[in-house]
């Protein structure tokens, strides 16, 4: 069983690194570029859980660790093929 | 020798090769801010240390698409010589001037500490006035710093001797404790193929005055001033 | 925009962190009800976090001034001359809440606001220290903590590019609800350079620059004035988030913009944010202010009034330019690709005047708000476990079966083992100034272009000021005086970083008054000014608060930093001395507490003249070339302090010394008391180690030689301990990591 | 238009974070979990391109800085309703 948790930063929280990376992308001309968050993928593959105690046992580890919930937000994505 | 120190946003090491190529090296140089794309008037130009641009994407991304990076080929072939220390370092990787990527630190730690360096190439620019398998001592501070290179490049590097430094023990011993960051094959600092660009992640301008708990650092600087009056070889090249 | 501002009522007043009185004192001063904007000022600016309002009458009584004090209490930060055209600047700040609350970004902010404070001085910071405490080490939330921290501190000092000189960690179960987290910084500033956080000349613009404002930590101060209960997960989006690079740039940018002389005053946005700065920019200057807040750069969509006043975004600043010449700020700033926006003007009516898009929002005498929060002098009694604590005498435990054991358990025990890990995640040189890394009683910075170097450190040992709050804060003073004596240097000023409980209860606020007396004799004693300082109060969980903690920063003078010392012996055949008077207790000693856990008893004579001489005796002897090393006696006795300067060097080295014999040998050892100093002499300097002992009158005598792998104490000529000192370099090297990952 | 952009370590190269999240995982009871990846999304909001182009102008930006292609992978992904 394989997952993808999308931990991004809450919104209203600076994200520092989305600024810096936007400023530098229109440094190289990609004015286009209205905004821009950058947060971690985790990716997981897990033994032997069929999708729905997984996903429970996902959600676990990200209130424990994986997500900061002062001031990060995740989702999970089961993926196909899992 | 005319010696250039850049300076991006977010970059501290430059005041600290300044102070040490003007006050104890009584070289000429001046700071070069990171839009200056004419470099005609430097010999050599620094890359200090820091966090350009915050390094908040990866340690020297956005500095190594920065306007005085993208003017360093033209130096270089123009007979210019570029060290890279630490952050800069990490720019010249990010840039292709140099092979490789530099990654976090294994221990997942910022790393401010002394290290001991194996000198592995002792016919560059920057080490001609040292011995091959000479042991130094300079403090590193870095969080990324784990070299890293897939096996051919890694194989490259040993053909074309680029491997400058290893990090060692006291004695010059290759090994795990010895390495700080869990650097590839222990590698502190390399040269591109002309041996022209050094980029290492030790700070020898923090060792270059015995206040400061050695001189070691100064070596690299004394070869290069050394290999100039001697004969100005390598700037023909 | 006001019309649906919420109804301000009392009510809502009290959930502004404002008493029923407060509030009726408002309308009293203002001669109306508080719009919803000026409510939030008012609640921001007389919390206890900006007003002091349960400390100012206490805090009178420390002494600030000295012929060598620029700038005492009430500033930014403190500012003493260093000679020549030089000064230095110093202070030390809280960030316990936020830091308990987002352990990473909380730290990291807090050091970005330390730096801010001395950068409006007109100061290039040169160094920062971190005092910590932190709950039971083994349990696996205060590792995080401690983790997190750290990683805080590293990254945003780091980043910035400021090292680190020094500071504590300590432990103990009361801190386990409610870590502290207290960052000092250190500045270097022309004194023709020097700018104040001042409104002056009306007709001024008032310019914002750094980052743009965004819904952070609005609440922060009122926060950081309230005590934790089941209701602080609910406060957790308050949190700001650091942004080093940024606050690297507008160091540069500022201290450029000031080179131009065209900036009047400048004063950071912090806790508070803009409600601070435009209310006590000109409260200072006897002025007012008028801002258009809809100028103000904003990082969010649909910011109130009352929102933009309150953020506390980081990496911002208030500063008044002089009329004509605000261009020259403005390119500057363009430079370093910073906002800087005016945003209002200084005026001549003492009334600071908000508006949005032309609206009068809030209209508030700036006095009314910076001045004028009311002053209380609550009541005060001595707490009833004083009795029970005192009464306590550890002499009725067993001796010590082992101390070479006993020794060994020390210096592997968290608060004693080496901070290697913590400081080694720190840039310590960058600057490349230090000549004396953490890791020695004091870090150690020369100034570049003259023969001087400063001395820096934090110290506060927090079960003494338990104990005894008047003679544990006067020791806390008289340590960092001593760590700075054995460094060579003499202290110049002191910043004090009050942490302590809730002020509403008698206990507490007696153990608070107590501190203050104490640092305040202390201070006068050893003739050290205060000239800053923060007060942390609240620091309670579900009311157990932490030890009265009053953290001490200070900074001294080697004149000549070749004069400079370190804690570590480094020749065998040196002879050792201990320096200083014999008294002292197990009572709140480090050994009590590893070995049984106990924290009681009384406290060690402090006698402050007798300890005035021996640092002066030290630093004496330092100067004339006669020691190789000296090292504080604290945590642990003589003993440990004889066995850190074994292994706390470049290279481990034994000793053997030699005490009288004494009925509790444990005592002897490992008791702990003011005043002592170990120092290691060649013997060939003996005699003129004597001569100089003589000539300053104090106890001392010679109790070993340095060399050998072992360290052997023998008492009466028993041997007591002795242990290799291999074997306690690896205690002390592995203990702090042992107990926290 | 709204994009998607995921950055992972490339297969074979050590993730010494994800190892380490998986070792704490482990130690809170999470045994289950085989292999765990950390890498980084990053949300980009653009103006004004339609998919294809925007698409191409993405793989630009990832090329250029947003990936590291001597360590790095990247993926686009378009987000629906974009
Ligand atoms: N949090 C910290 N950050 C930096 N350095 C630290 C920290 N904690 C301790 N140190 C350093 O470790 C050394 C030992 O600390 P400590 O035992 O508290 O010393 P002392 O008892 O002399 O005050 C000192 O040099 C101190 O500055
Ligand atoms: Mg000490």
């Amino acid at each position: 069983m394989k997952a993808r948790v999308l931990v991004r930063l809450k919104p209203g929280i600076l994200d520092v690194q989305g600024a810096s990376v936007k400023r530098a992308l229109a440094g190289l001309g990609f004015t286009e570029v209205r905004d821009i968050r950058i947060g971690k993928v985790i990716d997981l593959e897990l033994d032997g859980l069929d999708a729905a105690a997984a996903r429970q046992r996902i959600d676990e580890m990200c209130a424990r660790l994986l997500a900061n919930p002062v001031i990060e937000d995740f989702t999970v994505e089961s993926l196909p093929g899992s | 020798m005319k010696f250039g120190v850049v300076v991006f946003p977010g970059t501290w090491s430059d005041c600290d090769f300044h102070y040490v190529i003007s006050e104890v090296l009584h070289q000429p140089v001046s700071y070069v801010w990171h839009r200056e794309t004419n470099l005609a008037d430097f010999d050599c130009l620094v890359l200090p240390g820091g966090f350009s641009y915050g390094d908040y994407l990866r340690a020297g991304a956005v500095a190594g698409r920065s306007p005085v990076v993208e003017a360093l080929p033209d130096f270089v072939a123009r007979g210019g010589v570029v060290l890279g220390s630490c952050n800069g370092f990490q720019i010249l990787c990010e840039a292709k001037l140099l092979p490789g990527a530099l990654m976090r630190n294994e221990c997942l730690q910022y790393r401010c500490q002394s290290t001991y360096l194996r000198v592995e190439n002792a016919e560059t620019p920057f080490t001609r006035a040292l011995r091959p398998g000479q042991v130094l001592r300079m403090p590193i501070s870095h969080g990324e710093g784990k070299f890293y290179a897939d096996w051919e490049t890694l194989r490259a590097l040993k053909d074309k001797h680029q491997i400058v430094f290893r990090y060692c023990t006291e004695d010059g011993r290759l090994a795990k404790e010895a390495n700080p960051n869990g650097s590839l094959d222990h590698i502190a600092g390399l040269v591109n193929e002309d041996g022209t660009v050094l980029g290492m992640m030790p700070h020898p301008e923090r060792a270059a005055e015995n206040a400061m708990g050695g001189t070691d650092g100064l070596l690299i600087f004394h070869s290069l001033l050394g290999s100039l009056v001697e004969d100005g070889s390598f700037l023909k090249r | 925009m006001p019309g649906v501002e919420p109804k301000v009522t009392q009510e809502l007043a009290l959930t502004h962190g404002l008493t029923a009185e407060e509030y009726d004192r408002i309308i009293r001063r203002i001669g109306r009800e508080p719009t919803f904007t000026e409510l939030g000022l008012f609640s921001a600016l007389w919390s206890e976090h900006c007003a002091y309002k349960h400390s100012r009458i206490f805090l009178r009584g420390l002494p600030s001034q000295a012929p060598h004090v620029l700038q005492g209490p009430g500033e930014n930060a403190g500012i003493v001359d260093l000679g020549g055209d030089l000064a230095l600047t110093f202070k030390i700040e809280s960030h316990n809440h936020p830091s308990f609350i987002e352990p990473f970004q909380g730290a990291a902010t807090g050091v970005g606001g330390i730096l801010r404070d001395i950068f409006t001085m007109g100061a290039r910071p040169i160094a920062i220290l971190d005092s910590l405490r932190f709950g039971a080490p083994e349990d696996p939330k205060t590792r995080r903590l401690i983790d997190g921290v750290v990683s805080g501190i590293s990254w945003y000092g780091n980043c910035f590019g400021v090292p680190n000189l020094g500071g504590e960690v300590n432990f103990g179960p009361e801190y386990a609800g409610n870590p502290l987290v207290n960052a000092m910084a250190v500045g270097l500033v022309r004194k023709d350079r020097i700018l104040r956080a001042r409104a002056e000349g009306p007709g001024n613009p008032v310019l914002y620059v750094g980052a743009k404002t965004g819904r952070d930590g609005i609440h922060g101060a009122t926060m950081a004035s309230a005590t934790f209960d089941e209701g602080a997960e609910e406060r957790r989006p308050t949190v700001q988030v650091g942004d080093p690079f940024t606050e690297k740039l507008l160091l540069e940018a500022c201290l450029e913009a000031m080179q131009t002389g065209a900036i009047v005053g400048i004063q950071d946005m912090g806790a508070a944010g803009l409600a601070c700065a435009c209310s006590e920019m000109p409260a200072r200057a006897g002025t007012g202010m008028e801002v258009e807040l809809s100028r103000v750069p904003q990082r969010e969509l649909g910011m109130t009034p009352y929102e933009i006043m309150l953020s506390e975004s980081q990496e911002r600043m208030l500063l008044v330019a002089a009329r004509g010449r605000e261009a020259e700020v403005r390119r500057v700033f363009a430079k370093w690709e910073l906002d800087a926006v005016e945003i209002g003007t200084v005026t001549d009516d003492g009334v600071l005047r908000a508006r949005m898009r032309g609206e009068v929002v809030a209209e508030v005498p700036v006095t009314a708000l910076a001045d004028e929060a009311p002053i209380y002098e609550r009541p005060t009694v001595r707490p009833d476990w004083q009795d029970a604590l005192e009464a306590f005498d550890p002499l009725t435990l067993p001796d010590a079966a082992a101390p070479g054991r006993a020794l060994l358990a020390l210096m592997g025990s968290p608060t004693i083992a080496s901070k290697e890990w913590v400081y080694r995640q720190y840039d310590q040189q960058v600057g490349i100034n230090t000549l004396v890394l953490p890791g020695s009683d004091a870090g150690v910075l020369r100034i570049k272009g003259t023969p001087m170097a400063v001395a820096l450190t934090t110290d506060c040992n927090a079960r003494f000021v338990y104990l005894d709050p008047r003679r544990g804060a006067a020791m806390a003073v008289a340590e960092a005086a001593r760590n700075l004596a054995v460094s060579g240097a003499r202290p110049l000023g002191l910043t004090d970083c009050l942490n302590f409980g809730s002020p509403e209860r008698p206990e507490i606020l007696w153990q608070f008054k107590e501190a203050v007396a104490g640092i305040a004799e202390a201070c006068r004693a050893l003739e050290i000014p205060v000239v800053g300082g923060n007060v942390s109060f609240y620091n309670e969980t579900l009311g157990q608060a932490i030890l009265p903690t009053p953290v001490i920063g200070m900074a001294g003078l080697i004149e000549d930093a070749e004069c400079r010392c370190t804690q570590w012996f480094k020749e065998p055949g040196d002879r050792v001395a201990l320096l200083g008077p014999d008294a002292v207790s197990l009572g709140g000693s480090e050994y009590l507490w590893t070995l049984h856990r106990t924290l009681a008893g009384r406290l060690a004579p402090l006698d402050l003249d007798l300890e005035r001489t021996a640092q002066e005796a030290c630093r004496a002897a330092i100067e004339a070339g006669l020691v190789r090393s000296a090292h504080d006696c604290s945590e642990g006795g003589l003993t440990v302090a004889v066995a850190e300067a074994c292994v706390s060097g470049p290279a481990t080295i034994g000793a053997e010394i030699g005490l009288p014999a004494a009925p509790r040998p444990d005592l002897a050892l490992f008791g702990e008391g003011p005043s002592r100093i170990v120092v290691s002499v060649p013997a060939d300097a003996s005699r003129a180690l004597e001569a100089l002992m003589a000539e300053f009158a104090i106890p001392w005598r010679w109790i070993g030689v340095v060399g050998g792998e072992r360290l052997d104490v023998r008492m009466g000529g028993e041997l007591a301990v002795s242990v290799p000192v291999m074997q306690i370099a690896r205690e002390w090297r592995n203990g702090f990591e042992r107990h926290v990952s």
